[in-house]
Formats: C-alpha cells, sequence, structure tokens
C-alpha cells in the first residue's frame, strides 16, 4: 500500500506540475472523458498549489531538488511567497477555465480532436507552472518553450471561426520564438559569466564578482533578457503579438491565456531581475528603472488610446491588457514595497478581471456568434448575467472603489509617490481615465442600444459558462472588498524580493 | 424611545445607507405593478427622513447626538466610527454621524421624498419609458448620498461619491437616444476624471504621506507640517488636487457637466443640481476643507487662497454666461454652478462665519433650486416648453408654478424672506470679518446678475400676454404641484425657521478647534 | 592556433555564407535545400568542437526531418517566395546592425575560446563530470547539500518503508563499493585531467580501487549523464516538448476522421513506381533500424541517445512512407499506435520518475529503482528514459510527416 | 590574428543570428520567416557550443583505459570539453525543431484559408477584413 | 615511406581530383541531367576513393604524439564508403526521374545552355 499523504508532502513541489504533465499525456488517450479528465486534474493541482502556499505561507519557504541530486548540479524547485501566489493564481484561473472550457470548446473545436486539445491544453498549464515554480534557469526556458508552443497551438486553433487566428498565431510564434531565444541567449551568456545554471547559486556568483557591473558580456545578457522578457509579457512597444492573439483565439484559451502567460512573463521578469541580477544591479547599476517606466508608462497611454478605437469587443480587451501590463511592470520597476506589492496584486486582480472579461466575452460569442460591438448592443437585456460580468470588470479595469482593480492602484500609486514620480502617480490614474472611456463603450452598447441581428434572440448563455466567469469576476470584487489576503501576500512576497528584508 | 430590535442591532448610518438600498431592491422586485412600485419608493423616502430626523432629534440613538453639548469626536463607545468594511489594514469603509453631514443627510432625505412625489407625477406625465430602472437608480443614488454624508474618512467619502457618480449615470442616459449617451459620456468622463485623476492621487498621496484619512478637526495634517515632512507647495498641491479631483462642486473649468446633464428628464436634474450630486461636491469640498486639511493647516501654508478667487471667477462667468440661456434648464444649470461656487468660496475663506454660510447655503439653495428645476419640469409636463423665450404669460395658466419659481428666484438672489437670504448674509459676514473685498465685490456683482436673469422670466411669465397660437394647458398633475409648493413653502419656512441648519452649522462651528 | 580553429575558421565562413545564401535565395525549394546543407555543416562544425551528440542530433534533425518537413510544407504551399520591389530592407537591417553590435559588445569581455579557466570550466560542471553516476550513496556518489544549505526533511525518513528503504539503499551501497573493490579490477588512473574541487582528492583515492577496463564508475557519455541523470528534469519536458508538437500537428493538421476511417484513400507520393528506389529501400531500411536502435541503447557509452536514435528510427518509417506511400505506412504502423506510442514515451520517462517518488525517493532518483542495489539505478534509469524519448520522438516525428503530407480535409 | 582568432567563434555565431535576424524581419514570406528563425536559433547553438570547448579537450566521453579498447586519435590527456552546453543544446535544437513544425502546420492552414503565404498579402487581406468589421460596427 | 601511406596518398589525390572535376563540371555543363552526371561522381566515385584511402591508414600524428587507428575505425569507414556507394547512385537515379517526370528536357547540341 503506498502511503499517498506522505507521498504528497514530501514530493509537493514536483507534484505540482507532474501531475499537469501526466493528465496532459493521459487525457489524450480518454477520449470523450478528456473534459471531465481535465478538471479532475487542473482541480486536484489547484488543491496542491493552495497546499503548497500554506505550507510556504507559514515557513520560510520549500526546496526540492529533482533526482536528489545537490541544487548546484541538478534542477531544483524553490518556493518562496513569490512563486507559491503566483502559482495559487496560475492553477487557480487554469481551473476556472478549465470548467469554462467544456461548452465554448466543444463549440468552436471540431469534436474528433478534443483530447488532443485537451492535451495540449494541460501542457500549456504545465509550462506556466513549471516556469513559475523552478530554481533553474535553463529550465525556465525549457518550459517557457513548452508553455509557448502550446498556446501559438490553441490560439491558432481559432482557425475555425475566424482565419486571423492563423496568422495572429505565426506572428506570435514568431516574436515569441524571438523573445525565447533572446532568453537562452541571455542565459547562456550568465552561463559562460558564472558557470552555473541555478538562480541562486547565479546570483550569488554574480555577488561575489566585484566588477559585475563593468561586465560587458553581463551587461549585454542583461539588456537581452530585458528585451526577451519584454517580448514575451507583451510589454510596449513589443506587445504587437498580443491584441490579435488574443482576439482570435478560441474563448476558453483567450480567458486562460490572457489571464496566466503574461502573468508568468512578469514573474520571469521578477525572478531573472530581482532574483539573479538582485535589487542593486538592476536598478541601483542599471538604467532598468528608467526603461521600464517610460515603457510601462507610454504603453498604458498609447495602447489605452488604441483601445478606445477598437470595434471588436475582444481586441479592446486586449489592448486594454497590453496597458494592465504596463501598470505591472511599472509597479516593479519602481522597486520599492509598495510598488512591487501593487504590481503582485494586479497580477491576480487582473488575471481575475480580464480573465472573467474574456470568459464573458465568450459566453457572448457562444449565444450571438461574434464580439464585435455591434453583437453586444442591447446584451444588459438578453444576457443580465454576462452583461452584468462584463460591467463588474470594466469597474475593476477602471479602478472603481470596491473592486480589485482599485487596490492595484492603490499600491500602484503609493509606489509611485514613494518613488518621487508625481508624473507616473498621475499617468497611471490618466490610465484608468482611458480606461473609463473604452469599458465604457462596451456598457453603453449593452445597456443603451437596442440589440439587432442575432442578439435581439439571444438568452442567457449556459450557466457552465456563467460560473465560472462570476466566480472570477467575484473573486474580483471579494478581493477588492477585502484585500487583506492579496494585498498582505504581495507585501510580504515584495519585502522580501527588495533589500532590508521584512518592512 | 423606539425600542426595535432591528435598530439595536444595526448602527443608524448604516441604517439610513441601507433603507434606500433595500427600497432599491422593492422597487426592483415591485417593477411589474407600477403603482406597488412608486408605493415602495414613497414608502423608503419617508422611512429615510423618518430615520435620517430620527438620528438628528436622537431619538434612534440617543447616546450618541442627543446632548446638545456632546463631544461627538472624542472616540468614545458611541461616538466611534462603525467599520462595515476593512479593505487593507487602515483603509475601511467606515460610517459616523457628525454636524455638517447631517445637515446634507437632512436636505437629501427631505426633498428626497418631495422629488419621489414629483417623479411619480413627472414620469406618467410624460410616459417615460425604463421607469423602474429610473426608480432603481434614483433610491441607490440616495444610499450613496447617505454614505457620503455619513462618511467618517476621506476613503469612504471617496467611495461613495464615485457610487454616486455611477448610480446617476443611467438617470443622466435614461433617455437613451444618441444625444443623451453622448451627454451622460460627458457626465461621467468628467465626474469619473476628475475623481480618479486627480481626487484620488490626492488621496493616495495623503495616505501616503500622513497614514491616515480619517475626518477630524484640525485636519491630519498638523502633525506632518509641524515636523516639516510636508511642506507648504506640496499642500497645495494636495488641496489643487482635492478642489478639482471634486468634479461634483463643478468649479470652473469643470463645469461642463453640470450643463450636459441637463438632458435627463426633470427630476433627476432636480436631484442632480438640487440634492444629491453637487451637494455631494460641495459638501465634501467643505468637509475636505474642515475636516481633512484643517482650516489651521491652510490658513498657515496660506495655500488655499487661490480658490476664493477662482471660485468668485466661477460665480461672475457662470452668472454671466447664464444670462444669455434660452434653454431654461441650462440658464438654472449655469446659476447652479454660480451658486456652487457661493459655497465653495464661503468654505475657502476658512473663517468660523463663513464656514456657517457654507452650511446654510448648501441647505438654502437646495431647496431653492430644487424648487426651479421643479417648476421647469412642472412647465414641461404641462405646456411642453423648454425655452424662456415661449413663457410668455404661463403664470396665469400655471399660477401655482409660477408662483413657486418666484419664490425661488428669490432665495437665488438672497431677497428676504427666503432661505438664500440668511446664507447670503453669513456669507457677507464673514466676507467682512476675514477682510476679502474681492468676495465683497463677487457676492455684490452676481446678486444684480442673478436677478437680472431670473426676474425677466418672472416678468415674461406673469406680464406678457400669451403668444396666441397657444395650446391651452393648465397646471400640471398635482403631484407636481404638491411638489412644487412644498419646496417653495420650504424655502420661505427655512428664513423664518432656520434652527435646525442654524444650529448643526453652530455645532460645526463648536467642533472646530 | 589550434586545429580546431583551423577548420573551424573555413567551415564558419561556408557556414555563413550558407546562411546569407538560405535567407536571399528565391526559391523556397533552394532555401529548404540550402537548410539542409547549412545544417549539415553546423554538425560538421560541432564535430570539430567535440560535440557528438549535438552534432549528430543536428545532422538527423537539421539535416534530415527539417528539410523532409520544409518540403513537405513547399509541396503544400508555394514555390517561389514572391518578387519584392526593394530586396533590401534598410529598417531591418538597422535593428539587426545595432543588435548585432550589441552582442560584439557583449563578447569583449568573454573568456577567450577554449580557455579552460573560464567559470563554466570551473564551476559546477567538473564536479558534476567526476561524479560516478553509477554510485548514489557515500563519498563519491550525490554529494551532501553544501554548506549553508538547510534541507527539508527529505533526507529523514520518518516512517517504517521509508526508513526501510533507506537502510536498505546504505547498506547496499556499501555492499556494492566492498564488492566492486574486492573484484580487483585496475585503477582508472590519470585520464581524469580535471583539477578542480574537493572531488578531486577523493576521486584520486577511490581511483586506485577502482578497475581497470570500466568507466571508473562513470557513465561514459558524460553528455548523457547530465541529460539524462543530473538534469534528467528537463530532458523529460525536452521530451514533452516533443509530443506536444505533435499533438498541435494533430490539432491543427488532421483531417476529420470519420468513425471507422484511419487510412488517408489517395495516394500522395508518386515514387512508387520505382524499383530501384524501392529495392534499395528495402535493403536499407532494416540496417537504418538496426542503426537507429543501437543509437538510443548505446546512448550511455557513446554520441547518441534517444533523440538522435529516434529520429533515425523515424527516417526509416518516412523513407518507407515516402517511397511506398502513406496507405502502406499506415498498413505498417497505424495512426492509432503512432498517438499512443507518442504518450507512452513520455510517459515511460516520468513514470520511472514517478515510480522513483512512489518508492519514497525524490522524483527521477534513479537509485531508487533498484533499491537492492542503488548503483545500478543509475544506468538503469537512464537506459529506460532514453528509451521513453527515443519512442517519442520517433514516434512525433512520424506523425509530424503524416499530418505534414496531408492532403486538406474536403 | 590570434586575438581576432580567440573570439572568432564568438562573432560568427552573432553573424549566424543576425542573417537569420534580418530573415524573420526582413523576409515578406512566411516559409522564408521559419526557415530563417531556424538560422537564428542556430546561432545560439553555435554560441553555447563555442563556449563548451577547452584547449585540447575532447568530445566528453569517458574512455576505458588502456590503448587496447576504443583509442580515440585525439585523446589528448587533458580536460574534456565542457559537456554541460552540449546537453542544454540538445535541448534547444529539439526545441527549435519542435517550434519549426508547428510554424510549418500554421503556414500550410494559412494557405488553405488565404490562399496566399506573403505577409503583404495577408496584411491587405486582414486590413479589409477589420474595415468591414468596423463598418458594421459603426451602423 | 609505407606502401600503404603510398596507396592512400594515391586514393586520396584520386578522389580529391574527381570532386574538383565534379564542381567544376556542375558550374560548366549546359543542362540539368549532365550537371547531375557530374555531380554524381563526385557523391559515388571520390568519396569511394577518399574513404578506402583512409581507411588505409594506421597511425595518427596530433602535436606530435603518434596514435594506432583502431582497426574498427577502419570497418567503419568501409561500411560508410559502402553504404555511399548505395545510397548516392540511387539518389542521383531517384532525381533524374523526377526531372524527366517533371518535364526537363535534356540539352541537345547547338542550343544555348540552360
Amino acid at each position: 500500500m503506498i502511503p499517498f499523504n506522505e507521498l504528497i508532502t514530501d514530493n509537493l513541489p514536483a507534484l505540482v506540475v507532474v501531475l499537469p504533465l501526466l493528465g496532459g499525456l493521459l487525457a489524450t488517450l480518454v477520449g470523450r472523458f478528456a473534459w471531465l479528465w481535465s478538471t479532475i486534474i487542473t482541480g486536484s493541482v489547484f488543491l496542491l498549489t493552495y497546499t503548497l502556499f500554506t505550507a510556504v505561507q507559514a515557513g520560510p519557504g520549500m526546496r526540492y531538488e529533482f533526482g536528489n541530486w545537490p541544487y548546484l548540479w541538478g534542477i531544483e524547485y524553490r518556493i518562496d511567497l513569490l512563486n507559491a501566489f503566483i502559482l495559487l493564481v496560475v492553477s487557480g484561473i487554469a481551473f476556472i477555465a478549465t470548467i469554462y472550457a467544456k461548452l465554448s470548446v466543444e463549440d468552436e473545436i471540431p469534436a474528433d480532436r478534443h483530447n488532443f486539445f485537451y492535451s495540449v491544453w494541460l501542457l500549456a498549464i504545465t509550462g506556466l507552472l513549471g516556469i513559475t515554480i523552478t530554481g533553474d534557469a535553463f529550465n525556465v526556458y525549457v518550459l517557457l518553450e513548452i508553455s509557448s508552443l502550446t498556446i501559438y497551438a490553441l490560439i491558432a486553433m481559432g482557425k475555425d471561426r475566424d482565419p486571423r487566428a492563423l496568422t495572429a498565431s505565426l506572428r506570435y510564434l514568431i516574436l515569441g520564438s524571438v523573445g525565447a531565444s533572446f532568453i537562452l541567449l541571455g542565459i547562456g551568456y550568465l552561463l559562460m559569466v558564472t558557470g552555473t545554471l541555478n538562480m541562486a547559486d547565479m546570483h550569488a556568483q554574480l555577488m561575489a564578482m566585484p566588477e559585475a557591473t563593468q561586465n560587458r558580456t553581463i551587461l549585454v545578457a542583461f539588456a537581452f533578457l530585458l528585451v526577451g522578457l519584454s517580448l514575451k509579457m507583451a510589454l510596449f512597444p513589443l506587445h504587437t503579438w498580443l491584441p490579435k492573439a488574443y482576439t482570435y483565439a478560441p474563448s476558453a484559451v483567450t480567458a486562460m491565456v490572457a489571464a496566466t502567460a503574461t502573468k508568468v512573463g512578469v514573474y520571469m521578469a521578477f525572478r531573472f531581475l530581482f532574483t539573479i541580477f538582485g535589487y542593486k544591479f538592476t536598478f541601483v547599476d542599471m538604467p532598468s528603472y528608467h526603461i521600464l517606466i517610460i515603457c510601462a508608462a507610454v504603453g498604458i497611454i498609447i495602447t489605452g488610446l488604441t483601445a478606445i478605437r477598437q470595434t471588436n469587443a475582444k481586441k479592446l480587451l486586449a489592448y486594454s491588457s497590453v496597458g494592465q501590463i504596463g501598470y505591472i511592470v511599472a509597479g516593479f520597476a519602481l522597486a520599492n514595497p509598495q510598488g512591487v506589492a501593487g504590481s503582485l496584486v494586479h497580477i491576480f486582480n487582473h488575471a481575475a478581471m480580464k480573465g472573467g472579461m474574456f470568459m464573458a466575452l465568450g459566453a457572448v460569442a457562444y449565444r450571438v456568434g461574434g464580439t464585435n460591438m455591434k453583437d453586444l448592443r442591447g446584451l444588459g437585456k438578453r444576457m443580465p448575467l454576462t452583461a452584468g460580468c462584463i460591467t463588474a470588470g470594466a469597474l475593476g479595469l477602471i479602478g472603481f472603489p470596491m473592486t480589485a482593480g482599485f487596490i492595484s492602484k492603490w499600491y500602484l500609486v503609493q509606489g509611485a509617490l514613494a518613488g518621487g514620480s508625481w508624473l507616473l502617480a498621475f499617468t497611471i490614474l490618466f490610465g484608468s481615465l482611458l480606461a473609463v472611456i473604452y469599458s465604457w463603450k462596451m456598457i453603453e452598447a449593452m445597456y443603451f442600444r437596442e440589440p439587432e441581428g442575432k442578439t435581439a434572440e439571444a438568452t442567457e448563455a449556459p450557466y457552465m459558462l456563467v460560473l465560472p466567469t462570476m466566480a472570477l469576476i467575484g473573486l474580483s470584487i471579494y478581493f477588492g472588498i477585502n484585500a487583506e489576503f492579496t494585498a498582505g501576500t504581495a507585501l510580504k512576497a515584495a519585502a522580501a524580493l527588495l533589500p532590508g528584508g521584512v518592512q | 424611545m423606539i425600542q426595535l430590535e432591528i435598530l439595536d442591532q444595526v448602527p443608524p448610518p448604516l441604517l439610513a445607507l441601507l433603507i434606500p438600498t433595500i427600497g432599491a431592491f422593492l422597487i426592483g422586485l415591485l417593477g411589474r405593478w407600477p403603482n406597488l412600485r412608486e408605493g415602495a419608493t414613497l414608502l423608503t423616502a419617508f422611512t429615510l427622513f423618518g430615520v435620517v430626523t430620527g438620528i438628528y432629534t436622537g431619538i434612534i440613538d440617543p447616546g450618541y447626538w442627543s446632548a446638545p453639548a456632546a463631544d461627538f469626536w472624542t472616540p468614545t463607545a458611541s461616538t466611534a466610527p462603525i467599520v462595515l468594511v476593512e479593505m487593507l489594514p487602515g483603509i475601511e469603509l467606515s460610517l459616523k454621524v457628525e454636524p455638517l453631514g447631517m445637515v446634507y443627510a437632512m436636505i437629501a432625505s427631505t426633498l428626497w421624498i418631495l422629488n419621489s412625489l414629483y417623479s411619480i407625477g413627472y414620469m406618467r406625465g410624460n410616459k417615460e419609458k425604463h421607469q423602474t430602472r429610473f426608480y432603481i437608480c434614483f433610491a441607490l443614488a440616495i444610499a450613496s448620498v447617505m454614505g457620503i454624508a455619513f462618511s467618517a474618512n476621506m476613503f469612504s467619502l471617496f467611495v461613495f461619491y464615485e457610487l454616486l457618480s455611477l448610480t446617476t449615470y443611467p438617470l443622466v442616459a435614461h433617455k437613451g437616444t444618441p444625444h443623451a449617451v453622448r451627454s451622460a459620456r460627458t457626465y461621467l468622463g468628467l465626474l469619473v476624471g476628475t475623481s480618479v485623476g486627480l481626487l484620488l492621487l490626492g488621496l493616495i498621496a495623503t495616505w501616503f504621506i500622513t497614514g491616515d484619512l480619517t475626518f477630524k478637526p484640525g485636519g491630519v495634517f498638523t502633525q506632518v507640517l509641524a515636523d516639516g515632512t510636508l511642506t507648504a507647495p506640496v499642500l497645495g498641491l494636495l488641496f489643487f488636487l482635492y478642489m478639482y479631483g471634486i468634479g461634483k462642486a463643478a468649479l470652473m473649468p469643470i463645469h461642463r457637466w453640470l450643463p450636459a446633464a441637463m438632458v435627463a428628464p426633470t427630476p433627476v436634474s432636480a436631484l442632480l443640481h438640487a440634492v444629491a450630486v453637487v451637494k455631494a461636491g460641495v459638501f465634501s469640498v467643505v468637509k475636505v476643507i474642515i475636516y481633512l486639511f484643517g482650516t489651521a493647516s491652510l490658513v498657515s501654508t496660506a495655500s488655499g487662497e487661490w480658490l476664493i478667487y477662482v471660485a468668485g471667477a466661477s460665480i461672475l462667468i457662470a452668472s454671466c454666461i447664464a444670462l444669455f440661456q434660452d434653454n431654461l434648464k441650462r440658464r438654472l444649470a449655469y446659476s447652479t454652478v454660480s451658486q456652487l461656487s457661493y459655497i465653495t468660496i464661503a468654505a475657502s475663506m476658512l473663517s468660523p462665519m463663513a464656514l456657517m454660510a457654507a452650511a446654510m447655503h448648501i441647505a438654502a439653495h437646495a431647496f431653492g433650486k430644487i424648487t426651479l428645476f421643479f417648476a421647469a419640469g412642472s412647465i414641461y409636463t404641462a405646456a411642453h416648453k423648454k425655452n424662456i423665450s415661449e413663457l410668455d404669460g404661463i403664470g396665469r395658466r400655471m399660477p401655482f408654478t409660477m408662483g413657486a419659481f418666484t419664490i425661488g428666484t428669490l432665495s437665488m438672489i438672497g431677497v428676504p424672506p427666503t432661505a438664500g437670504f440668511i446664507s447670503k448674509w453669513y456669507l457677507v459676514s464673514g466676507a467682512w470679518e476675514t477682510g476679502y473685498d474681492f468676495v465683497l465685490v463677487v457676492i455684490v456683482c452676481s446678486t444684480l446678475l442673478n436677478a437680472a436673469y431670473f426676474l425677466p422670466i418672472v416678468y415674461r411669465a406673469f406680464f406678457k400676454p400669451p403668444p396666441d397660437d397657444d395650446h391651452p394647458h393648465g397646471e400640471a398633475p398635482w403631484p407636481i404641484v404638491v411638489a412644487v409648493c412644498a419646496t417653495a413653502a420650504g424655502t420661505v419656512a427655512m428664513f423664518f425657521y432656520p434652527d435646525v441648519a442654524l444650529e448643526l452649522a453652530l455645532q460645526i462651528q463648536r467642533g472646530l478647534p | 592556433m589550434s586545429e580546431v580553429l583551423m577548420i573551424d575558421s573555413v567551415l564558419l565562413l561556408l557556414v555563413a555564407a550558407t546562411a546569407i545564401a538560405v535567407v536571399e535565395v528565391r526559391s523556397l525549394y533552394a532555401a529548404a535545400m540550402l537548410s539542409g546543407i547549412y545544417s549539415l555543416l553546423m554538425a560538421l562544425v560541432w564535430v570539430n568542437m567535440h560535440s557528438m551528440d549535438v552534432a549528430f542530433t543536428e545532422a538527423a534533425v537539421g539535416g534530415g526531418i527539417s528539410t523532409i518537413l520544409l518540403i513537405g510544407t513547399l509541396v503544400h504551399t508555394e514555390r517561389e517566395e514572391k518578387k519584392r520591389k526593394t530586396r533590401v530592407n534598410w529598417g531591418a537591417l538597422l535593428v539587426t546592425a545595432m543588435t548585432g553590435a550589441a552582442l560584439i559588445y557583449g563578447t569583449l569581455d568573454m573568456p577567450r575560446f577554449g580557455d579552460p579557466n573560464a567559470p563554466i570550466h570551473n564551476l559546477r560542471v567538473p564536479e558534476m563530470v567526476n561524479q560516478t553516476v553509477g554510485m548514489t550513496a557515500g563519498a563519491k556518489g550525490k554529494q551532501p547539500p553544501p554548506v549553508g544549505w538547510t534541507p527539508r526533511q527529505n533526507l529523514e525518513l520518518p516512517l517504517g518503508h521509508k526508513q526501510a528503504y533507506a537502510m536498505q539503499r546504505a547498506h547496499a551501497t556499501n555492499e556494492a563499493r566492498l564488492k566492486e573493490a574486492g573484484e580487483g579490477h585496475g585503477g582508472h588512473g590519470g585520464q581524469k585531467a580535471d583539477g578542480h574541487g574537493a572531488e578531486h582528492e577523493a576521486g584520486h583515492d577511490d581511483a586506485h580501487a577502482h578497475p581497470a577496463g570500466d568507466f571508473n564508475g562513470h557513465v561514459p557519455n558524460t553528455v548523457t549523464s547530465l541529460l539524462a541523470a543530473y538534469r534528467g528534469y528537463d530532458t523529460m519536458f525536452e521530451t514533452a516538448v516533443i509530443f506536444t508538437a505533435g499533438a498541435s500537428l494533430i490539432l491543427l493538421l488532421r483531417r476529420r476522421r470519420r468513425p471507422g476511417e484511419n487510412l488517408p484513400k489517395q495516394q500522395s507520393a508518386n515514387l512508387t513506381d520505382q524499383v530501384i528506389l524501392r529495392v534499395m529501400c528495402k535493403l536499407f531500411i532494416p540496417f537504418i533500424l538496426i542503426f537507429g536502435l543501437y543509437v538510443i541503447s548505446h546512448g550511455e557509452i557513446g554520441p547518441g541517445g534517444g533523440f538522435q536514435g529516434g529520429v533515425i528510427l523515424a527516417t526509416a518509417f518516412i523513407l518507407y512512407g515516402l517511397i511506398f506511400g502513406r496507405p502502406e505506412l499506415h498498413r505498417v504502423l497505424p495512426e492509432r499506435l503512432t498517438d499512443i506510442l507518442a504518450v507512452l514515451g513520455v510517459l515511460l520517462y516520468s513514470g520511472v520518475g514517478v515510480f522513483t517518488m512512489l518508492r519514497g525517493g525524490k522524483f527521477l532518483d534513479y537509485a531508487f529503482l533498484n533499491p537492492a542495489s542503488p548503483g545500478d539505478g543509475e544506468p538503469l534509469g537512464m537506459t529506460l528514459v532514453e528509451w521513453g524519448v527515443g519512442i517519442t520522438v520517433c514516434t512525433v516525428m512520424i506523425t509530424i510527416f503524416n499530418q505534414l503530407a496531408e492532403e486538406e480535409s474536403k | 590574428m590570434s586575438d581576432v582568432l580567440e573570439i572568432y567563434n564568438y562573432w560568427i555565431y552573432i553573424v549566424l543570428m543576425m542573417v537569420g535576424f534580418y530573415g524573420v524581419m526582413a523576409k515578406r514570406n512566411l516559409i522564408k520567416q521559419a526557415i530563417a528563425l531556424g538560422l537564428f536559433q542556430t546561432g545560439i547553438f553555435l554560441f553555447y557550443i563555442s563556449m563548451a570547448v577547452v584547449d585540447g579537450g575532447t568530445a566528453p566521453i569517458w574512455m576505458a583505459d588502456g590503448a587496447t579498447k576504443v583509442p580515440n586519435p585525439l585523446a589528448v590527456p587533458a580536460a574534456f570539453d565542457n559537456p554541460l552546453p552540449h546537453v542544454l543544446m540538445l535541448t534547444a535544437i529539439v526545441v527549435g525543431v519542435s517550434i519549426l513544425a508547428v510554424a510549418l502546420a500554421i503556414i500550410i492552414n494559412i494557405r488553405r484559408a488565404f490562399g496566399t503565404i506573403e505577409y503583404d498579402e495577408l496584411t491587405k487581406i486582414e486590413r479589409e477584413m477589420e474595415a468591414r468589421e468596423a463598418r458594421e460596427a459603426a451602423q | 615511406m609505407a606502401w600503404n601511406e603510398i596507396v592512400c596518398a594515391v586514393l586520396l589525390v584520386v578522389g580529391v581530383l574527381i570532386s574538383l572535376t565534379g564542381s567544376l563540371g556542375l558550374l560548366r555543363f549546359p543542362d540539368f541531367y549532365s550537371r547531375l552526371h557530374t555531380a554524381g561522381k563526385t557523391d559515388s566515385l571520390a568519396q569511394l576513393c577518399i574513404f578506402v584511402g583512409l581507411a588505409l591508414i594506421d597511425q595518427v600524428t596530433v602535436d606530435g604524439v603518434a596514435y594506432p587507428v583502431d582497426p574498427l575505425i577502419r570497418i567503419k569507414l568501409i561500411m560508410v564508403a559502402l553504404l555511399l556507394f548505395f545510397t548516392a547512385p540511387t539518389a542521383t537515379h531517384a532525381i533524374t526521374k523526377a526531372a524527366m517526370l517533371d518535364g526537363v528536357m535534356p540539352w541537345k547540341k547547338g542550343e544555348p545552355p540552360k
């Protein structure tokens, strides 16, 4: 008899990634039950990450050495509050998105390949979780490629509804591969200089080098990693792949990817900038603060203005996502406790809000067949719950008080003020104004226009679509009203990343 | 002493918040039966009035309020803020009764009854669509107003302020025509824009600098000013953020939302311009000046003086614009812009007398302006006329309406025996006391301008013959007339019995350090 | 100037020229062929730099499979790039030049080419290379964690069965070592020319006790030992990447199958009537298969391993499919079978990990495969995972070929 | 001369990478872009493998003792070349071919859906589609 | 100089020469088929010479140290040569046939080279 309890407690970090991998492989063999199988797997993964999170929250962190090789040689998983939190977010969203996927996938993907779809879906989740949990720089690259490759394929699966999914996917593939190659190159430069691949060890080696900031190899490694990561997290102006990819992907894919993929990209940036290079190198010796802040601020404004011009709701939200990445990046680039905490909180909050909104739009597409502004008209009457979710999400994007978005802005603006940058604080809030304008386009269409075409006959979406949507939106509101969990965790994680320890 | 179980369970300010919210639910449930729905509206309005009066008179919670000398600022078990939700450590949604808020709550709850009555007449008379949505939003807006009135800290005020913008938005866009939707966009854009762009920034900066957002006499900045962590220019910047962030106070040049919102049905305009929105603005301005910045801090750093001039300019410019408006509601709107700046200017003089004037004017203008709007709506309902040039001789057909209108006009100008006189009296006294000659000049000029743009309307209505092609019409439906007359009577009554407002205003003064 | 550099300088110039040709040539077939040539040249470069495994993979993957995939795609798309008015894209050139300049700037502080003092040759890798992978405990096996590291309680096994395993393991290791010493093979001696770290000393001490003729407890091919043991977890995901590619292609390209329909109907290749090709093909496929199997199973000892072997096996099948037509290939290797085998390969790999976990060890701790003799566990585990990789790579490559060759569904 | 040769490999890898990079950005044919992406990645492989070379090193494979069994003509009693970058690049090559396969699959689909694999023509078609949608939304 | 080294040298020279002429022909010949003809020679004959020549070597000198050549290596070289000896002509044949099927016409005297 195998003692499962012990198996799980001892191998918790490994299981978080291995379980979805096994699940993804077996999903091809379970035939018609692929969805059920995926739901069970993602649900268990969520439980595992939750256990992991509570364990990490209580203690100093956790490590797992694969093959029992010492961490300096082998591959190590290293979990602190930061990645435990992101893991929780990713697995939670993945679980909800998987539940949501059932009807949406039945609607949009040919039935004969559902098992492969869910297989790839679970592998994407595996990749994202793997990037988040690992403590090995090259392992990041491998899992990055797993997640990217799967996401390219998943996005391209929107081809049956709109062939532009293919071009969007290919563009993402090319830019994403260039980004990943830059990351690979950066890791290579670092490997060359430090002789190790373990992140903590790399950091130690870099710290031991007195002239690290003068070493041109390290500088170039830093620059290329920064560019590669920016591509992956879609930081303005390297975001060009994102809007179309999100717009034309299948609904469930958009919801899952929008809520997790770029977030994991940001997490990678956290790891590379804070853990490997360290606060001092990144923010004291390098001008990363200025570069990132400028990109983020300009991105917030320009993508906001672009979003206003969109006529497709999904694309509008996609542009908004780029702007939100700007917030997240601006937050951690400030490199003060409030800013970093704001960034972390916003990772969660934005995942919940945007995930929920994309799901709601997916429900619209399910009933009406499209997400053009025209299709949204009069939706407030026809699909009240869905429209309500979109509205609540929009309020979150604006940063309306009592929504999660407000909490993010609260910390981000404080971070900006602590960094002495009133201009950035103002930009962040100006971004909210742009959010008012673009999200109000949707709200006006939904509540103050008469339905026409297919919308006029639409009824509320099935509960399998609405409930997951409401769950995410509900989370975003709950954590707007009671933010102690998210903000507290984020503050603690931020303090651990910055010099000076706990506040 | 009312001994209801529920009153022991729910703190009174929260009750004031909950009643309209529950009312909104009820209205929603009863949406299919118009009579029941409107009955629910009225019932809620009366209950709310009862609760607010109860809070004022101390019937509901004697230990909390009633004793005249009660020092409600000293934190004791009965005067501590009621925390509804704590979002983050220190950032909480909490309620607390204090005199200034009491003034606002009293006005709002009183006028809501009349406004509900009026709405019923108006909405039925004009056969508007989406009436259920209208009443729900109305009730929710009042709930937000109660929240604003009883906010114990700046954060709560901000939250309810935003909720008010949000709940009144569907009211402004009510008609759903492209013009209405566009105007509503301006309305929301400016209000949310200023509040998120400036007010929120100021709010977060305040929290960042002081770590405290609680309203208290003397404000939150004394400590940081004393130890030098906050310099006068930054305080000035913060003050600027707050004053322009509170867009509902319609300080020029961010007043544009107010005329834009005129597309709304008249009860909404009345609500916006007399009860809820603009008063929320000036109330917030006064509250921020008194309880967040503290008069002492502002005086010592001289960071508030510019506001007098901006507000003075607003008064004069808005009055001049009003002169040239032919649309009655637009003229009223610009009049509101100028009258609001009276309150701002009063508050910005920072003297006790002027603060009393501000509190008084909140009340006086509320009654006067709502009368005017009611009258305008009454004319629209009965005669379908919007423009002043069409009003020739209308006083003969609608004597009650136009009589009330005249009283409202007099109050706006500040002629006794109307409430406007009292507030203007205190305002002049305050200006005299502080020695701002500019304010005196402004008051004189604007009184003249007020007369110049209001009296011709009265003249037209009563002394010009009606045009020949006019179709015959009588008074508006009775609920409208009753409401109009009631508010007009209120305006006059406030002149003779200003005790409630004055008493509260005096208490504000006493509460100051 | 070493011979590495001498050959290098010539080869790399050729490679660079080929690269430019690949990008600039307008015929897409030519570009595909040139990219194959490029890969083969690259393989030569790798050989020249003593990277046999990479060369092997590059030749098989880049020179073989990639070219087949490209040509398979060209069949379905276009033969030529469209003519454009301007040949040179100055914006792209500028960005390229700037990126290149940045990279060159980065090389200025690099350790020189072949510098034995470079950190990468001195810090962690020597320790790894000097490990005797076959032995898992004791002085030379898996090292106790370095100073400053507080392990989670994973090494203290509190409960019954684990305790038993732990004790067994320690015992078995000692016994194994005694046995090895007792059998009296000769020493391995000074072939290890590594001079870094504390392991060096330990290595020398043990070297005397070690037999001649074996590999001193090493898995001979250090690339394989790093690949399958130290970084075995990475390799598992690498296999998963391959699987992902296969699954993605099935998602994107597979025609809708009616129930029961498994074989593509039309003939995709018209080479079937060529006698010479058929004969030669039949003659060589067995050799290719044997070679592939050899490469997979021989991965620990010499260059090769799951990837290379898997690709070679796949080429045999692809060749068969090309010459005899895809229906024939489907008869030999049904689609359903390749689908399942692709999964099973990765499952075999991760299954090894799960099995070690079930036995009470860490994921992929091969020592737990054979608790009686942990030393044997390592080679066993590595062989198993190489086979897993091989199976997946082979079947996925065949799947990819099948999908790319498949006609559009009507 | 030897100064140049010391970093010759590193420079050539940059040349290869940049040729690929230029191809990815400048070429308007999707298959060309995919091939160029491959070149770009190979450049990085070259960098890694160059990093692994040690003076006088040889293939990182342990030889059994004695000259009798598997003599290696290049076996100098010196250090191995570093096996770690080789391991990493094995992974990267596999990733590269996987990406190529997926890219080609998408390109085939694009060709089926749009009838072209030229980037400019695709952009034109997409613009038209977008313009149509915008018109619909504006109604 | 031992006999095997002489033979080896001769074979290598022959192989290189064939390669050279093959390349030259590839550039100079007028049409597809004749070019393929020279290319085919390079593939089969030249490589055979070179591989067999290499198989005859019995020691290699690197940095002044002589290393004996393992017989296994000779066998491998011969096997590679054998493999190429079969595959190269087959490939040439397949390409020619494909070209024929594709309709590529051979060059005739008097026509301009393609």
